[in-house]
């Protein structure tokens, strides 16, 4: 590859949002990543949806551990806060700042070494948890950036560059964060922006733990035939579930040429996605229903996509610990020390 | 000869773990308190919840030496399984007070010991028929023959079993009939009161009796920690958990219930020291509390809180180590793996309380100082700080007093188009300026990495600006030296050559030991270190000494090796005193050790005791 | 004046990471090594997969100095990224050899430089249709390019190719091609060969040249490991893969496919220290490999090992930190993390090689220390010694060597009666015996945990055998004193009061620093340390030298502070040489410091140098 | 409490095994835990279940975390080596001990705390390679040792005894080892010792991942009104699946006068397992009815026990490695130095 900017996302170079800005304002310093990896693709849906919900930028913060994926926040959104953590351990580095601050908006980036090998606990409890955020694992089955052995995620069977193959049992992020409570539930894959984009969407727009699991292929280390993570064996296990569109008042409702039956739903600010179902008939409210899907076609072969689940009333972490409208952190002494009055009562108690 | 002494005796009642002899004895050492009579509690207690060996014991010391004893001159024997341990642990002359119900028991009486009988269970069994109120009152009724044996004003008690049924009445007039049936029983059986005894004095002042973890629980609340994420272990678990209950009280907003804090039990260590970084990264004060395995597993998240700079505070409770070691004894073992925590070149602030005083102001000192000096910054108890109750100066806050937060760019700053570069060392200290997330819509944002960068926040793998960071933090470093609470020197009456270093829990053994090595003609000063890095009078103090002692809780000398490793000198002037076997720390021991090894002498005075 | 050199320069190449360089600069490399000539070839990569910048140098040195020299005497320069830099970074009379395809270039030369400019695209691009061929055979073109100006016998380098690509004959000649294009182009060109070159010789002897990692994993299966229990981490990968790679070849049962090993990826480093901890337990030589993240990782499990006595095995391949640091580049920076890991009083054993020697005789003398000892022991390689190829002795192994199993109680010895208690320190030196699981149906079971426990492994809670374990800990530490491979001392000429102690990857630097420094006339005893703890002979050199020099690749003087720990001595000794911007030490850089701060001194004869 | 030994399981004094030991060759010491405690109950079901097996004492190897359960292998089984590591990571400890000799039984015995908190990543990560061990996790709810705090298994609504109720989405264990590709899948409480003990037989004697959940009521912390791990709570939510008969040669097979149809499984050492079902017609083998069966009796807040799934052919760590029979750490330097020879033929190839 060469060290020249990656060609952009395509859009207009004078289309600008709400806000007023451009989404070149939503772009972030240049990808080193390999030229083709899919974690770009990844990068780009996401300055798609942020654009396209007129996100203010400096109100996002974008968390991650360490990988190829990982790296991916510098790569987008170059006027929000970003950090780059520990390896695996983006979910608690993110609770703590979620609880810091309730007033900005949380994506956590991950991969799925990152997720599902060592990060797989902090995982399973911020999900559990209920941690307002948009959780995007960026799933090639391999660790990219230690040059390509298999991560927890690899299908049992699927081969290795070298031709070696896996022969443990695979994780399911996506069936593992339903069994854990996530209540936004999602499957994409890189090579279906198309899909992608409104599904960030709609998790950016959900106010609880939504989790997404996009297969990202790595050109790198995990495209070739025999892996069930390349570009090809992707394209044809996929079955999209449906497809969304996501609505807001002042963008006109495209209704997409596709098959299947379309369904509108509100959200709690007023948005609101269109669903189009596309695989079946199938209830993306029912966690039971989800579950077996899932399960059923796993046993398939098949790698399911789209919106898995939603919950439309999420109680999030603060809800649940009754934390203050304020954030945290814009609290001062006054709000915050009791002062020597309340110490006196408190030394009084102690004689 | 029966010990004689008023107000200066050590008292242990050895008991079963889950038994509710807990409150029996704390109301038993409130009592004298209340006398104006200086106390130091200690518990020892196994890593078990119900039916393993426990002891509590209560030093009783007018002249107000507060640190252990190491000796036992009244035994409150409740406990069969360790009967004939307890007995043996008595100092010639003291009293054994125990169960007479069982019989075969005075046969195993030594004759240099005064036995105190009482046929406890018969008469629990007599008064209640009940099986759990005769457990339960059994423990009332020992601390009424105790106030008979030992002089402890009943009305006293009496009150203090009042305010704490404060509301539930009902409770209050059967603990009363029991501590009653004990007193009466005690004078009818024995000539009381014994020569060892409790006499009103008011040496207490307005102090206050309280655990380091309470007092360092409620410094987090008044340093203005709102974020506390922590997993439980045991000896900290009661920090957060003070944390957590002085919130509750003084941090609930009245008119909407809603909280000024967020607490979260986190699934490990890993992922509370995670969130503790993540809140502090995003503006807010926050902590962890741990103990040793804690401080094991976080060791990779301090190193990024170091290099990445970001503002938080852990609490170590320390216990006794390596591994799960000894996890309800104390000791101080954990001053390396938290002064160099993490691999890589790193070295951290610690704050080195020497009790529940220091432990509120430092508790909140702590986050003033985090965000100061952006980085993590150690709160080193111990078992003996943080669970033990001590007799300190009240609590006090100036209400003048502001949170200090540090460099932080504001909107307003970034609009007027300040330069920002988060690693840019403008002040010349080594403290670079940094911004909240959220602060300026265009201006101000960075990426916060492990990874080396350069003053500008932007990823480099180059040498030279990492050299440059690397070294601007050593500078930091050495600001923070400027700021943290200085050492505390005590000279000794005439100039002295000979000094001792101490820290932490130590402090009341040392204050005593002092005491007696100028009685015994022994000259030294005493320097307590209450921060590392070293500030510049430990220097001096070195410099100014042949001969310095340094007294540690542990077994590799680990301040030692800080002293050493931060000062070019002569590490010949280092003798170690070491205890490291679990017990707190006690003055014989010390004197001892000195004692022993000072060159002009060779008997030494202090005899040998257990420790 | 251009520089005029033969077997005595530094030629260094810009590639762009991911671009099928690498095998064309071995290629390279070894034709010199082929020619009879040392070298010393090092790689600057980037934590990235594709397309940032690499460099690879390669230090010609008939002399054998193989340390990195911090200069570049030509440079072929194949990144336009970073061309600028390269060009700024060459010596005054230095060689450039670049791509003239790109017009503009030559405008950026300096004038005091030699320019040669082949315009190596054109030509792929005539040569060759595919896009994929062009890349890859552009940089065998360079390489006969540079055959021909360096004066390197072309058939050396085509006997090579034909050895790389045995039994891969189709890509033989189309290897050999290119190499002609570019041999013939330069020699059409340019004067050849130039007034630097290389010259046939006799210095390599039966040297091998090969990566530290591939060593340390090839002395793992010589040392008899069974288990590897690993998370993939730059730069300790390519360790477990030799240590799979070898065994793969050498412990695969011809009949039966049955493998003499396992290996496991684990889910991360903790789970990998826990596997080899328990296969340890179980009687297994296992190991695991990582680096200073996963060190920091570790350390729970690190002080259980220590306290429980499991004997495993760590390769640590150190790299930049704190935190990530800097992940590709080389440091000795987790020296007090390793030595002091865990919580509590925790003190490790660590061996220190200086090459891949080493490394491969460490690497397998490791499991028997972990066995005597029955302890974890660290193997302290950093990224220079593993991943970077250097010239070595060739590997031996003396087949009558038996594995050292240590102290281990056979069922016969069980079933005969012998007394068994795991904590009992029946021979004095503070090692005590154990039992593999499964041993004997009736006797020496007992159970292994973190807590502590008496001699005959029953948990206790109680200060004194608390205390007699962790002192017998301490006679075991000192045990290891006596058997750990003892420092290498080597004298100057005549004798003198200065010593420099250095241990690890600083080797060949110093080696040839001690020659430089004897030009000059300044007389240094060196002494380098192999392992920690200390034996006598490095306190009997600290004895004998007035002032000694510790050279460190870390910030904080990290061996140092072991040193003032482990000796009761004048710290005032020791001066500090500290190298730690990532690139490794160069002699240059060491004699700068100490001729600095000789105190007969003042003005450095050695110039500064970029390092 | 008392001091006193805890009342040993029932059984005759004199019975004996085939290995001609008594019950009591199979005890360890005294239990130090309160008395009344479900994780005793559970070593008398282990020291039970090895007893009936005649399995020899010392080719058992008994490994745990930290916490009051994980003290339990010091209260049986005297004549085997334990290991109590540090929390939450008996599984690495036990799946090295496992490579290093094949030919032991592994016993991992975990709390709650210790698997589903601080554990997860570790529990997850044995059961996908197929470590062939037994995994009792002793399930309270709490953390009994450092006084009853939740655990990550803690129901949501279940409410702590200072009152407080847990907010957080639980972790069912079961539903997780099943998904992550364990090949034997149980769960019991430890008040119903009969259906326990022989669900221990039958992992013992299964070849792989064997891993029972077993409900452990905690009497200090959480057996009171409104927890739901609680003794009441547990008996009136109990779904007994099935139950079972471990058959061997030697002793004759009880039938049970129970409900439900019977099923003999033939194991892979000739012994075999009498099903008896008790609650429906669910059948064990399929992991995806086992998956929706047990997301089903979550909706209705049931309990389910028995035996949930087995895979009868399970591909177990070794297996999958291709290791050697001989165990590895039975090999001296003859089986694992290459020598001079091949040292010399590594020394030529880097010339
Ligand atoms: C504690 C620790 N262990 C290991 C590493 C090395 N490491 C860096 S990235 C990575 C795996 C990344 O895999 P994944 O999350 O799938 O990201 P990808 O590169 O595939 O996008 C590892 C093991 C590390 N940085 N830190
Ligand atoms: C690293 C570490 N953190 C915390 C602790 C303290 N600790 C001991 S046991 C325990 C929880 C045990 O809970 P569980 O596994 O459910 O066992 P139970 O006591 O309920 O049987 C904790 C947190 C510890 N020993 N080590
Ligand atoms: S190695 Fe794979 S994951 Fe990493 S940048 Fe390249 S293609 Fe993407
Ligand atoms: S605290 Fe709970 S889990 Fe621990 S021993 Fe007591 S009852 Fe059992
Ligand atoms: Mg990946
Ligand atoms: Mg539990």
């Amino acid at each position: 590859m060469t060290y020249l900017a990656k060609p952009k996302f395509h859009h207009p170079a004078i289309e600008v949002n709400a806000l007023g800005l451009t989404h070149r304002d939503y772009e972030g310093s240049v990808s080193t990543l390999c030229a083709g990896c899919g974690h770009d693709s990844i990068s780009a849906a996401i300055i798609r949806a942020c654009f396209e919900l007129d996100l203010q930028p400096h109100r996002i913060a974008k968390l991650s551990g360490i990988g190829c994926s990982s790296k991916t926040p510098t790569y987008m959104l170059g006027q929000s806060h970003g950090f780059n953590s520990v390896h695996g351990r983006m979910p608690s580095v993110l609770t703590g700042a979620s609880l810091a601050n309730r007033g900005l908006l949380y994506l956590g980036v991950s991969g799925d070494g990152d997720t599902a090998s060592i990060g797989l606990g902090q995982f399973a409890h911020a999900m559990r948890r209920g941690v307002d955020m948009t959780y995007i694992t960026e799933n090639n089955g391999v660790y990219g950036l230690t040059k390509g052995q298999f991560s927890a995620t690899s299908d049992t069977g699927s081969k290795s560059k070298k031709g070696v193959e896996n022969l443990d049992a695979p994780i399911d992020l996506v069936a593992m964060a339903l069994q854990l409570g996530a209540t936004f539930v999602a499957r994409g894959f890189s090579g279906d922006k198309g899909q992608l984009v409104p599904l960030i969407k709609a998790a950016f727009e959900h106010r609880g733990a939504a989790f997404i699991d996009v297969v990202s292929p790595c050109v790198a280390f995990n495209n070739h035939e025999g892996s069930t993570k390349s570009f090809d064996y992707v394209r044809e296990h996929n079955i999209a579930l449906n497809s969304l569109d996501f609505i807001t008042g002042r963008r006109p409702i495209e209704i997409d040429a596709q098959a299947g039956v379309s369904e509108t739903v509100t959200l709690h600010d007023g948005s609101a996605i269109r669903l189009h179902r596309l695989a079946e008939d199938y209830d993306w409210r029912d966690r039971s229903a989800a579950s077996a899907m899932l399960e059923r076609h796993r046993g398939e072969g098949n790698l399911v996509t789209g919106l898995i689940y939603m919950n439309e009333e999420p109680v999030d972490l603060h809800q649940r610990l009754g934390t203050s409208q304020t954030p945290l952190n814009a609290m001062s002494e006054v709000d915050l020390c009791p002062g020597s009055k309340a110490l006196e009562a408190i030394n009084q108690s102690l004689r | 000869m029966p010990i004689q002494a008023v107000n200066d005796f050590v008292i242990r009642f050895a008991n079963v773990n889950g038994s509710g002899s807990a409150s029996a004895n704390l109301l038993f050492a409130r009592s004298i308190l209340r006398m104006g009579v200086p106390i130091a509690p200690r518990n020892i207690f196994p890593s078990n919840i119900q039916g393993l060996p426990t002891w509590y014991e209560v030093r009783v010391s007018e002249r107000g030496w507060l640190g252990a004893l190491g000796r036992t001159d009244v035994m409150v024997a409740m406990n069969p399984q360790t009967f004939d341990k307890d007995v043996a642990s008595i100092e010639p002359g003291g009293y054994l007070f125990y169960d007479s119900s069982r019989s075969g028991v005075p046969s195993r009486l030594r004759s240099d010991i005064v036995g105190l009988g009482m046929p406890l269970t018969e008469i629990c069994a007599r008064e209640y028929g009940d099986l759990r109120q005769r457990q339960l009152f059994k423990n009332i009724v020992y601390v009424g023959a105790l106030a008979a044996l030992l002089d402890i004003e009943i009305g006293v008690v009496e009150s203090l079993i009042a305010e704490q049924f404060k509301g539930k009445a009902k409770l209050v007039e059967p603990n009363i009939r029991a501590l009653h049936i004990g007193f009466e029983d005690a004078r009818s059986r024995f000539d009381c009161p014994l020569d060892v005894r409790v006499r009103r004095c008011d040496e207490v002042g307005d102090r206050i009796l309280v655990e380091g973890n309470f007092a360092a629980g409620l410094g987090a609340v008044y340093g203005g920690a709102t974020v506390c994420a922590w997993y439980p272990i045991t000896p900290s678990t009661s920090l957060a958990e003070a944390f957590e209950r002085n919130c509750a009280r003084l941090r609930v907003d009245r008119a909407t219930g809603e909280k000024r804090y967020a607490i979260v039990q986190a699934e490990d260590e890993i992922a509370a020291i995670g969130m503790a970084i993540g809140a502090g990264w995003n503006g807010a004060r926050a902590f962890t509390a741990t103990s040793g395995p804690g401080i094991s597993l976080m060791q990779e998240f301090l190193g990024l809180g170091y290099f990445a700079e970001i503002p938080t505070v852990v609490f170590d409770v320390q216990r006794g180590g390596p591994s799960t070691g000894m996890p309800t004894r104390t000791q101080q073992s954990d001053i390396l793996s938290c002064a160099f925590a993490s691999h890589g070149d790193t070295k951290h602030i610690l704050l080195l309380p020497d009790g529940p005083g220091e432990s509120f102001e430092f508790g909140a000192l702590a986050f003033d100082l985090a965000e100061r000096l952006q980085t993590p910054i150690f709160v080193m108890l111990d078992l003996d700080i943080g669970m033990n109750s001590h007799l300190c100066e009240p609590f006090r806050w100036d209400d003048s007093r502001k949170f200090d937060r540090g460099k932080v760019m504001s909107s307003a700053d970034l609009e007027a188009g300040r330069d920002f570069g988060r690693y840019l060392d403008v002040d010349g200290d080594g403290i670079p300026w940094r911004t909240i997330p959220g602060a300026h819509p265009k201006r101000g944002a960075y990426f916060t990495r492990g990874t080396s960068r350069d003053r500008y926040a932007r990823y480099t793998e180059e040498g030279d600006p990492y050299v440059d960071n690397m070294e601007r933090l050593l500078r930091k470093f050495d600001t923070a030296r400027t700021i943290l609470p200085g050492a505390k020197l005590r000279k000794a009456a005439r100039p002295t050559r000979t000094g001792v270093i101490h820290y932490g829990s130590t402090a009341a053994a040392m204050d005593e030991a002092e005491e007696l090595l100028r009685e015994d003609g022994v000259l030294v000063d005493s320097l307590r270190i209450r921060a590392f890095p070293f500030g510049p009078e430990v220097g001096a103090f070195i410099d100014a000494h042949d001969r310095i002692f340094v007294v540690e809780q542990n077994r590799d000398a680990q301040m030692r090796t800080l002293l050493m490793a931060d000062f070019d000198m002569a590490a010949h002037k280092f003798h170690s005193i070491l205890h490291f076997d679990g017990t707190p720390i006690t003055a014989r021991f010390i004197c001892r050790e000195i004692s022993t090894r000072m060159p002009a002498r060779t008997a030494p005075r202090f005899k040998e005791v257990a420790s």
